[in-house]
C-alpha cells in the first residue's frame, strides 16, 4: 500500500498530462484545444511541486520553531511558468478571435481547406 | 481539537465532491453555475480549516483570494452567458 | 480553555451539518429555483458558523482580522451571486416547476383541440 | 491527514479533467476549467506551495476563465461533432502515458526528506537567504533577489504578450460618443443589486491588492498576484457597469503608459545599482547597509512588476471586451 502512496502523485500527474494531450489532439474546436493545453501545463506544474514537497515540512516562510521546510526552488520556477502560461494563453485566444473573423469558424475541420480556396 | 478540525476537513471535502458532481451532471447551465458557486464558497472554508489544522494560519490570504475570484468568475459567467443566451 | 474548544467544535459541527444539508438539497430538490434556494442559504449559514468556530481558536491578532474580512466579504458576495444567478435564470426564460407543468397541460389541451378539430 | 487530503483532491482533479474531455458545451468546459485550476491551486496549498497557489488561483481561475469566456462570446458556444475517429489519438495517448508511467517508477518516493532534490541547491538558499537577503518569505527572496534578472525577463514577456494581443485585436479606443444609443449592451442594467454590491466591494478588492503587494516579503503574495487582483477589481467594474464606464475610469492609453512604466521602473533599479558600482540588479549597493539595500531593491521591483502586470492584464481584457461589444452591436 505504501508503494502506491509514494507514487500516486506522479501517476495522477501523468494521467492529467495525457488527458490534456488527448484533448489537444482530438478536440475539434480551437478554444477546447487551448483548454487542453492549459490542463497539460497545470499537470507539469504539479509534477515540479510534488517533487519539491517534504512530507513533514511546511511552507518555505521562515517561522520560529520550524526546522523542516519544503524546497522553495520549484515554487519560484512554477510562479514564473504560471504567469508566462497566462500570457501565451491570452495571445492564443486573440489568435482564435482573428481566425474566427478571417474564416468565420473555429472548427478545425472546417477551415483546413479554406486557404487553397482563397 | 485537531480531531474535530480533521473531521471538519473531511466533511467539507465530501460537500465539495457533492457540489462538483452537481456541477458536472447538471441538467441546465444554470445548475452548473450553481454547482461552481457552491464549490467556490466551500473551497474558501476548506482552506481556512486546513490552515488551522496544519497550524499555519497565513493560508487565510489564499482563502480571501478564493472568495474574490469565485465572485468575479460568477459575474463573468453570468455576463457572457447573457450575450450568447440560447436556452438549451 | 476546554470550554472554548467545546464551543468552537459545536459551532463547527453545526456549520458542517448545514453545509451538508445544502449539498443534499442540491440533488433532492425538483427544479432549479428551489436548488438555488437550498444552496445559497445553507452556504451563508455554514460560512458564519464555521468562521465563528475558527474565530474562537485564534488569540486576538492578524488572523482574526483576516477571518473577519473573509466573513464580511462572503456575507456580501455570496447572497448577491445567488440573487444575480436566479435573476439571470428567470430573465433567461427558465420556468419553475409549477409553470412548466402548467405549460405542458396547455400544450396537451391544444393538441386535443387540434385532433378534435380535424 | 495531509496525504488523505492530497489523494482526495487529486482524484477529484482527475475526474474533472475526464469530464472536460467529453463535454460538447464549451461554456461548461470553461466553467469546469475554472474548477480545475481552483482545485489544482488547492493541491498546491496542500503541498506547501503557498505563493504558487496564490498565483494559480488569481491567474488561472480568474483571468484565464474571463478571457476564455469572452472568446466564447465571439466564437460560439457548442463544439460541432467530430467526424474523425478517435481511435488514433487514444492509441497515441495510451502509448505515451504507459511510457511516462514506466518512467515514474524509478523516481524517488514522494515526500521523502532525503530525496536528491533537497540535497544540492536548496539547503544553501534556506540557510544563506536570511543572512544575505533577510526576508522571511524564501520564495520572494529567491524570485526577486537571487533570480532578479529572470523575473525581469518574465515581466518583459508579460509586456510583450500585451503588445501581441493589442496588435492582433487592435487597441480598444474609448469611443467619444460613448453614451449614444449604439452602446446597447451596457452592462447588467437589470441587476440593480449587483451594481450596488459591486460599488461596495471594488474598493475592498483594491485595498486587498495593495496589502498583497506590500505583504509579499512576509507571507504569500508579491507583485504578480497584486497586479492580477487589482486588474480583477477593474474587470469586475467593467463587467457590472459597461466597458465604456470602465474606460472612462482607466483609459487604454493610460494603461499602455503604465505597463511600460512598470517595466522601466524594474530596469531603472538595475541601472541605478550599476551606477552605484554593483552589477545589474545588485541591490546591495542601493543603500549603505546591504540588507537594507536588499529590502529597497525588492520593494521597488515588486512595485514595478505589480504595476506592469496590472496594466497588461487590464489592457488585454479591454481588447477582448471591446471585440465582444463591437460584435454584438453590428
Amino acid at each position: 500500500m505504501s508503494y502506491v502512496l509514494d507514487y500516486y502523485n506522479y501517476w495522477v500527474v501523468v494521467f492529467l498530462m495525457m488527458a490534456g494531450f488527448y484533448t489537444v489532439i482530438s478536440a475539434n474546436n480551437l478554444v477546447k484545444k487551448i483548454v487542453g493545453l492549459n490542463i497539460f501545463q497545470t499537470s507539469v506544474f504539479m509534477l515540479y511541486i510534488t517533487m519539491g514537497k517534504v512530507s513533514d515540512g511546511t511552507a518555505p516562510i521562515l517561522a520560529e520553531g520550524v526546522t523542516q521546510y519544503s524546497n522553495p526552488l520549484p515554487h519560484v520556477l512554477i510562479l514564473t511558468a504560471i504567469v508566462v502560461g497566462v500570457a501565451t494563453t491570452a495571445v492564443g485566444l486573440s489568435l482564435i478571435v482573428r481566425i474566427k473573423r478571417a474564416y468565420g469558424t473555429v472548427e478545425e475541420n472546417e477551415f483546413e481547406n479554406k486557404d487553397d480556396a482563397i | 481539537m485537531t480531531a474535530v478540525l480533521a473531521a471538519v476537513c473531511i466533511a467539507i471535502l465530501v460537500i465539495m465532491a457533492l457540489a462538483l458532481t452537481r456541477a458536472m451532471k447538471a441538467p441546465t447551465v444554470y445548475d452548473r453555475i450553481l454547482g461552481v458557486n457552491m464549490f467556490g464558497t466551500k473551497t474558501v472554508l476548506f482552506i481556512a480549516v486546513v490552515g488551522y489544522l496544519m497550524g499555519r494560519p497565513e493560508f487565510l490570504d489564499i482563502a480571501i483570494v478564493y472568495a474574490l475570484i469565485n465572485f468575479i468568475g460568477m459575474v463573468a459567467v453570468l455576463r457572457y452567458f447573457e450575450y450568447t443566451a440560447p436556452i438549451d | 480553555m476546554l470550554v472554548l474548544d467545546i464551543v468552537s467544535s459545536i459551532l463547527l459541527m453545526t456549520g458542517i451539518f448545514f453545509g451538508f444539508s445544502g449539498a443534499v438539497g442540491l440533488f433532492r430538490f425538483p427544479d432549479f429555483f428551489t436548488r438555488v434556494h437550498a444552496a445559497s442559504i445553507t452556504d451563508s449559514i455554514a460560512v458564519i458558523l464555521i468562521i465563528a468556530g475558527l474565530l474562537l481558536q485564534t488569540s486576538f491578532d492578524l488572523n482574526t482580522a483576516k477571518l473577519m474580512f473573509i466573513l464580511m466579504f462572503l456575507m456580501i458576495t455570496s447572497p448577491t451571486a445567488s440573487h444575480a444567478l436566479a435573476k439571470s435564470a428567470r430573465h433567461g426564460g427558465l420556468l419553475t416547476l409549477g409553470e412548466s407543468k402548467q405549460q405542458q397541460k396547455q400544450q396537451k389541451e391544444q393538441m386535443q383541440q387540434q385532433e378534435a378539430g380535424q | 491527514m495531509a496525504v488523505l487530503i492530497d489523494l482526495v483532491l487529486l482524484s477529484m482533479l482527475a475526474i474533472t479533467a475526464l469530464r472536460v474531455i467529453f463535454l460538447k458545451d464549451l461554456f461548461a468546459v470553461v466553467m469546469l476549467f475554472g474548477i480545475y485550476s481552483l482545485l489544482s491551486a488547492l493541491i498546491f496549498v496542500n503541498l506547501d506551495a503557498v505563493d504558487v497557489a496564490f498565483t494559480e488561483a488569481a491567474v488561472g481561475a480568474g483571468i484565464s476563465t474571463v478571457l476564455m469566456l469572452s472568446t466564447l462570446a465571439l466564437t460560439g458556444r457548442t463544439e460541432k461533432e467530430n467526424k474523425r475517429s478517435s481511435v488514433l489519438p487514444l492509441l497515441v495517448v495510451i502509448a505515451t502515458g504507459a511510457a511516462l508511467i514506466y518512467g515514474t517508477l524509478d523516481m524517488p518516493p514522494f515526500g521523502a526528506a532525503d530525496n536528491p532534490i533537497h540535497q544540492h541547491v536548496a539547503p544553501r538558499y534556506i540557510e544563506e537567504s536570511p543572512k544575505e537577503v533577510g526576508l522571511p518569505n524564501l520564495v520572494t527572496s529567491v524570485l526577486a533577489s537571487y533570480r532578479g534578472f529572470d523575473t525581469f525577463g518574465e515581466t518583459v514577456v508579460v509586456f510583450s504578450a500585451m503588445v501581441g494581443v493589442l496588435s492582433l485585436l487592435g487597441a480598444a479606443r474609448r469611443r467619444e460618443n460613448s453614451d449614444d444609443a449604439a452602446v446597447i449592451v451596457a452592462g447588467f442594467k437589470g441587476h440593480k443589486v449587483l451594481r450596488v454590491v459591486a460599488k461596495l466591494i471594488i474598493p475592498l478588492i483594491i485595498l486587498f491588492a495593495l496589502y498583497v503587494q506590500f505583504h509579499g516579503d512576509f507571507g504569500p503574495g508579491g507583485g504578480f498576484q497584486a497586479g492580477v487582483i487589482a486588474a480583477a477589481a477593474f474587470i469586475l467594474y467593467a463587467l457590472v457597469f459597461s466597458l465604456s464606464h470602465a474606460m472612462q475610469v482607466v483609459s487604454p492609453k493610460f494603461l499602455q503608459l503604465l505597463a511600460s512604466l512598470g517595466v522601466l521602473l524594474y530596469a531603472s533599479v538595475g541601472i541605478y545599482s550599476m551606477l552605484k558600482g554593483g552589477h545589474f540588479l545588485d541591490y546591495n549597493k542601493l543603500a549603505a547597509d546591504p540588507l537594507v539595500g536588499q529590502h529597497f531593491g525588492i520593494l521597488i521591483i515588486e512595485l514595478g512588476v505589480g504595476i506592469a502586470v496590472f496594466a497588461v492584464m487590464l489592457s488585454i481584457f479591454y481588447a477582448f471586451a471591446h471585440q465582444v461589444e463591437r460584435s454584438t452591436i453590428k
